[in-house]
């Protein structure tokens, strides 16, 4: 796999919601089949981050890079905003996101989910979609699970429905929301063996995550967010050993 | 004194006989022949505006105790109520557009092939409703709550032609801005099964003394005059008819 | 077109008698709503079957022959079977009465649903919370149900209100000089029905826009210490 | 009570049911057309698109059916000769096509705020998630917000016909022979006024509830997702707020 | 501390959903100062345990004594019911119950919800009550946070806030279901430390938690709860070091 080809690159973001600075300049580099663990207290702009990524929230300066190509932006009264709309849709196509919430469409049953996209945005063959969605759902262990409407699934299977939606647009990147929070120790380990199989066949991956010891175990790079900026960086190894940050020392001490 | 009281069910809405002027009161010439009955027979009288096709039910709901509101005497309505004897007696016409070429010959057989499929207005729960409906079945027969609508919908072509009391035709829309271009249609129309005895009284089944009172206050408004002065108020003939 | 022919002061007077005709229903229904909802929600069969049959009937029957029926319909009956058991009695419904009684009735139906679903929308934990801390059940409802509900019941109630203020206007079916009637008479004398109708639309729109504003206020009254989804 | 008037009455009362449904059906589909993209441009931050929705919406849900009924048909008259210009009048003159209209714009109105509040109601992660695949303008609506939105909007849309049902009692009042036409011109005659009005009820309450069954049947079909799994019962509810 | 006196028992719990067995026959005594961890897989009845206990939830057969005072049922239409509302109003009141979603009452504030009960089911003078009520806040870290409705709090301090209330009534025991369950590690940590300052006081306590390295610490007592009954049960020491059922070993292992 090619260790060096930059999948995603974030430069300098910043972000604001009325008066307050949530990011206060915030870079990142994942190169293709990276795994980067996002650590950081309650409120300390991690799913900001992952959002401004894929522009769901618009950032106030800063440069988000998907595949080496640049989200061009404009300024609009005072703001920045998307220069090319259709830029933005395609590449949103081209990074999974997963979130906490899970989000799946409650109107349609996991396979209606998992094709929805392909299908409609990708313009797949229908029959194609649905043997590809079909595989990637018994690879998440959901083959038996198919024709259930989300509200029928348990937590576990809903999170995994999430991904495997994700997972079926062939992301270049995929972006993880606090995948394991509110799912009891089963299923979180459930959750955490699918997305280390994902880490083995060399995905792309940013999880933002409490499971230090997920962190630990599966990425390639930890980050540490604190207050909107990068306090601790560096290989799992090294960042759980000795830590520069005497912020993320405390954080660490408080996981029992 | 102790009077006794007797409240008077009225449709206010059918001029020139009862109807609201723009200060809200109830005027016309039933209300002045009403109240001159109250006088000549000493009652307290207390009116009750009631809309047209709920006013017989209101009078034997007992919501008041006579109707004064130009009501034709027919068998029909007798099985329900009684009535004093004619207080006016005008007959039924119908009123259409003087450019309307339409020939409307006597008899009711002949007058239902003329007039089939036009479409004729008149008020629900009247006579004239009655009269249509039984007599030209193949006209299009539409029915309003008030005259004044019919009327409306005349002048706005809507309407082929309306029937009604020929007085009130005349005084509520040819005799005013509206009905210029409006005249009477073919004959009168006086059938005593539909059209009645002329206007009465309708007082509740088997209440005869006030039937006997408002008989005898009738009698009297006609000898003492009164009649008369209220007549001229509103026509340039006699009204009572013969 | 505006000229309206000295009518103006008529319709004023119509405007006051409808909304007096609104509020003395409105308070009507919220009685009847309350009371239906109770019925409801109780456990008691027969009280449960009564609401049931009210608010089914209530709301299967367009309101304009509720009325027809109300206003021309039940003195007949009640008079007719006091006959027949010999009595000779006046029912008068006066239509002022007959049409407070009526759209209160009707609209008590749909504030019966309104104050059911209040109950309902109380979270189940507020009440376990009240129970498990060892709170009787006219405890728990008294100090934690009760303060609640207004909050959800507010919008609905608002709802009926806006609706229930025009219905009054079929009142003016039953000859009461209400809003409608008075434009009615002013366009028989005056044939003018744009101007006159035109006029009172305006005048139940101001009703509508006022009362919306009303009902912002009261909610976020209501929703002191609330967080909006 | 004298059935024999019932009985007499009801091939005649049939009759009026059939233009009530008729002009019930009319108003509901054209109405319903309405109000899909009335909703959405509602929704637009375009200033010089949402204000005249609103004042639509506003007006025929702020003044009573009944003005609007008469507005129509009386108001027209008022102005014929500019109708006429325009070879409007025919259609004006015909108190079916005023009826009919009337009751389209009332009933679009009120729909256009129902599916206003279901759009606005579908949740912000779904959309997100769409957006995140993806998906935007059209496309989004058309094949989750909408979709989502017409589910979401089902039980109240189901209130706004059996109200708009009922509405058309209204028609009788500018002519038009519906269910209440016909019995108040046969209670003209009869004077049996609780005999007629009850039948009529009963026949709008019938299909009234009708109506309510349809609903719920296409709301069963079409919520397999928001349907509980039939998993054993609540036992006896110690917390009932009556107890 | 009288190790000796039982403060909660319960004998034999059976409690049915329809034709589902959710609890069949669970037993546990609690002397006074015992904490109790209960740990067991999402579904497996411990919530429902909770419940029945104070009868949020009818059981259809067995025991509940508080405090030596055995709760009386009666049978009516083939289930059970309480023969005397009541002394389940008054044991309720002796029970403390803390619920996940904590339950505070909107329209209160934090203040208003801790001196509600103590006021009209104790009918404690109001401003006893009042200072008492302060007291616990300041304990509790809520302090500064008196006047807040409950939907201007952090998940933490609602959590606290809920402790608080059931502390003002001075329970015998207390119930608390998965008290940390959603929240930050941070918040974790500041929840648990107010439950481990309660057994330190010597109060009895069940708790209902995923938090295996919190059972471990605090608690005198572990059970391990399986599709309705106990599968495992004993002291920390013990229960954690030789597991005597496969199924908890299991549990155990899947909690990374
Ligand atoms: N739309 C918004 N408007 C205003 N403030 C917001 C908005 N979204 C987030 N914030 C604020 O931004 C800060 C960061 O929020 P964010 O959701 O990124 O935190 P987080 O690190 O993901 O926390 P958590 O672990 O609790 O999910 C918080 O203080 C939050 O209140
Ligand atoms: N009111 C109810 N009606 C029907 N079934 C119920 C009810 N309450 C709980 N159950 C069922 O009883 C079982 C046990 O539920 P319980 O809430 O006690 O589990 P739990 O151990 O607390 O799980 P978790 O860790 O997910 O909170 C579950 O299968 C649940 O679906
Ligand atoms: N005189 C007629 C018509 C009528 C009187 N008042 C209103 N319309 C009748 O008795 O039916
Ligand atoms: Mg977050
Ligand atoms: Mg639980």
């Amino acid at each position: 796999m090619g260790a060096e080809t930059v999948a995603l690159e974030v430069r300098d973001l910043h972000k604001s919601f009325g008066s307050m600075e949530v990011l206060k300049g915030v870079s990142l580099t994942a190169r293709e089949g990276d795994v980067i663990s996002m650590l950081g207290s309650s409120g300390s702009g991690k799913s900001t981050f992952l959002r401004c990524i894929n522009l769901l929230e618009i950032p106030n300066a800063g440069e988000v890079r998907v595949g080496g190509e640049l989200i061009r932006m404009r300024p609009k009264n005072g703001r920045q905003e998307p220069a090319d709309r259709r830029q933005v849709d395609r590449i949103r196509a081209s990074l999974g996101m997963v979130f906490q919430q899970f989000n799946l469409w409650s109107h349609m049953t996991v396979l209606g989910n998992v094709m929805e996209a392909p299908v409609h945005v990708l313009k797949h063959p229908r029959a194609e979609a649905e043997a590809r969605a079909r595989e990637i759902l018994e690879k998440v262990g959901l083959g038996d699970r198919m024709d259930y409407y989300p509200s029928h699934l348990s937590g576990g299977q809903q999170q995994r429905a999430a991904i495997a939606r994700a997972l079926a647009m062939e992301p270049k990147v995929m972006l993880f929301d606090e995948p394991t929070s509110a799912l009891d120790p089963e299923l979180v380990g459930e959750v955490l063996r699918v997305i280390r199989e994902l880490a083995d066949e060399g995905r792309t991956m940013i999880v933002v995550t409490h499971e230090v010891g997920f962190a630990r175990e599966v990425s390639s790079n930890v980050i540490f967010l604190h207050e909107g900026m990068i306090e601790e960086e560096g290989p799992p190894a090294e960042v759980f050993t000795r830590q520069k940050s005497e912020r993320f020392r405390q954080f660490l001490a408080s996981n029992l | 004194a102790d009077m006794q009281k007797v409240r008077i069910g009225t449709e206010g809405a059918y001029p020139p006989f009862n109807y609201i002027d723009s200060d809200g009161k109830l005027v016309g010439f039933d209300i002045d022949i009403a109240k001159a009955l109250c006088v000549a027979a000493k009652f307290d009288c207390e009116f009750v505006v009631q809309d047209w096709d709920g006013i017989i039910p209101g009078l034997i709901a007992k919501k008041y105790d006579a109707i004064i509101a130009s009501m034709s005497i027919t068998e029909e309505r007798k099985e329900k109520v009684d009535f004093t004897g004619k207080y006016y007696s005008t007959p039924a016409k119908f009123v259409g557009a003087k450019s309307m070429k339409v020939d409307i010959p006597e008899g009711t057989d002949a007058g239902n092939k003329a007039l089939a499929g036009k479409a004729i207005g008149v008020q629900r729960a009247t006579i004239h409703e009655n009269f249509l409906r039984d007599n030209f079945p193949d006209a299009d027969i539409k029915v309003y709550a008030t005259q004044d609508e019919a009327n409306l919908d005349l002048a706005n072509g809507r309407l082929d032609l309306v029937m009604a009391d020929s007085m009130a035709l005349k005084e509520g829309l040819l005799n005013t801005e509206d009905g210029k271009d409006f005249e009477f249609k073919g004959p009168d129309y006086n059938e005593p099964k539909w059209h009645g005895l002329g206007a009465g009284i309708a007082i509740r089944k088997g209440e005869d003394a006030l039937r006997e009172s408002l008989d005898k206050a009738i009698a009297t408004i006609r000898a003492d005059g009164t009649y008369q002065k209220i007549n001229d108020k509103y026509f340039d003939f006699d009204v009572y008819g013969k | 077109m505006f000229d309206l022919q000295g009518y103006g002061w008529m319709l004023w007077d119509g405007l006051q008698m409808t909304l007096l005709v609104g509020l003395c229903s409105l308070v009507l229904a919220i009685l009847m709503g309350l009371i239906g909802a109770w019925g409801k929600l109780s456990e008691n069969r027969v009280a449960r079957a009564a609401a049931a049959t009210y608010t089914t009937v209530i709301r299967g029957i367009p309101e304009l022959l509720l009325l027809l029926i109300i206003f021309y319909g039940t003195p007949t009956l009640i008079q007719g079977i006091a006959e027949d058991l010999g009595y000779d009695i006046i029912v008068d419904f006066n239509p002022f009465i007959a049409g407070v009684l009526t759209i209160g009735f009707i609209y008590g139906a749909f504030a019966t649903e309104v104050f059911r679903g209040a109950f309902i929308a109380v979270p189940p934990g507020q009440m376990e919370a009240a129970r498990a801390i060892g709170m009787s059940s006219v405890l728990a409802f008294r100090r934690v149900m009760l303060p609640q509900i207004w909050r959800f019941a507010l919008p609905g109630l608002g709802n009926i209100w806006m609706v229930l203020i025009k219905a009054t206007a079929l009142i003016s079916v039953i000859q009461l000089e209400e809003l409608m009637r008075k434009s009615f008479i002013a366009m028989g004398a005056t044939k003018l029905p744009f101007t006159f109708f035109f006029t009172a639309a305006l005048m139940y729109l101001a009703i509508t826009v006022i009362s919306m504003l009303g009902q912002q206020r009261i909610e976020r009254w209501a929703n002191r210490g609330i967080r909006r989804a | 009570m004298d059935f024999q008037i019932i009985v007499d009455s009801f091939p005649k009362l049939l009759e009026g049911m059939a233009l009530t449904i008729e002009i019930t059906g009319l108003a509901l589909i054209m109405g319903f057309a309405l109000a899909v993209p009335l909703a959405l441009l509602r929704l637009s931050p375009n200033p010089l698109v949402w204000p005249p929705v609103y004042a639509f919406v506003l007006f025929f849900r702020g003044t009573p059916l009944l003005v609007q009924i008469f507005l129509v048909y009386y108001g027209a008259g008022q102005f014929r000769p500019l109708l006429q210009e325009y070879g409007l009048w025919a259609y004006f003159r015909e108190a079916y096509f005023c009826a009919v209209l009337t009751l389209t714009l009332n009933t679009a109105a009120y729909t256009t705020e129902i599916f206003r509040g279901a759009i606005q109601a579908v949740p912000h992660g779904e959309v997100e998630a769409a957006r995140a695949c993806g998906m935007s303008g059209w496309l989004l609506n058309r094949r989750i917000v909408l979709p989502k939105a017409l589910r979401l909007a089902l039980p109240a849309y189901s209130n706004e016909v059996v109200f708009l049902f009922q509405s058309t009692s209204l028609v009788s009042i500018i002519t038009l022979m519906d269910l209440t036409g016909v019995a108040r011109v046969i209670v003209a005659r009869s004077f049996d006024v609780y005999e007629i009005y009850i039948t009529a009820g009963l026949m709008y309450l019938a299909v009234t509830y009708g109506i309510l069954g349809i609903f719920r049947q296409v709301e069963f079909r079409l919520s397999g997702h928001t349907r509980e799994r039939p998993d054993g019962d609540a036992t006896a509810d110690p917390l009932k707020p009556f107890g």
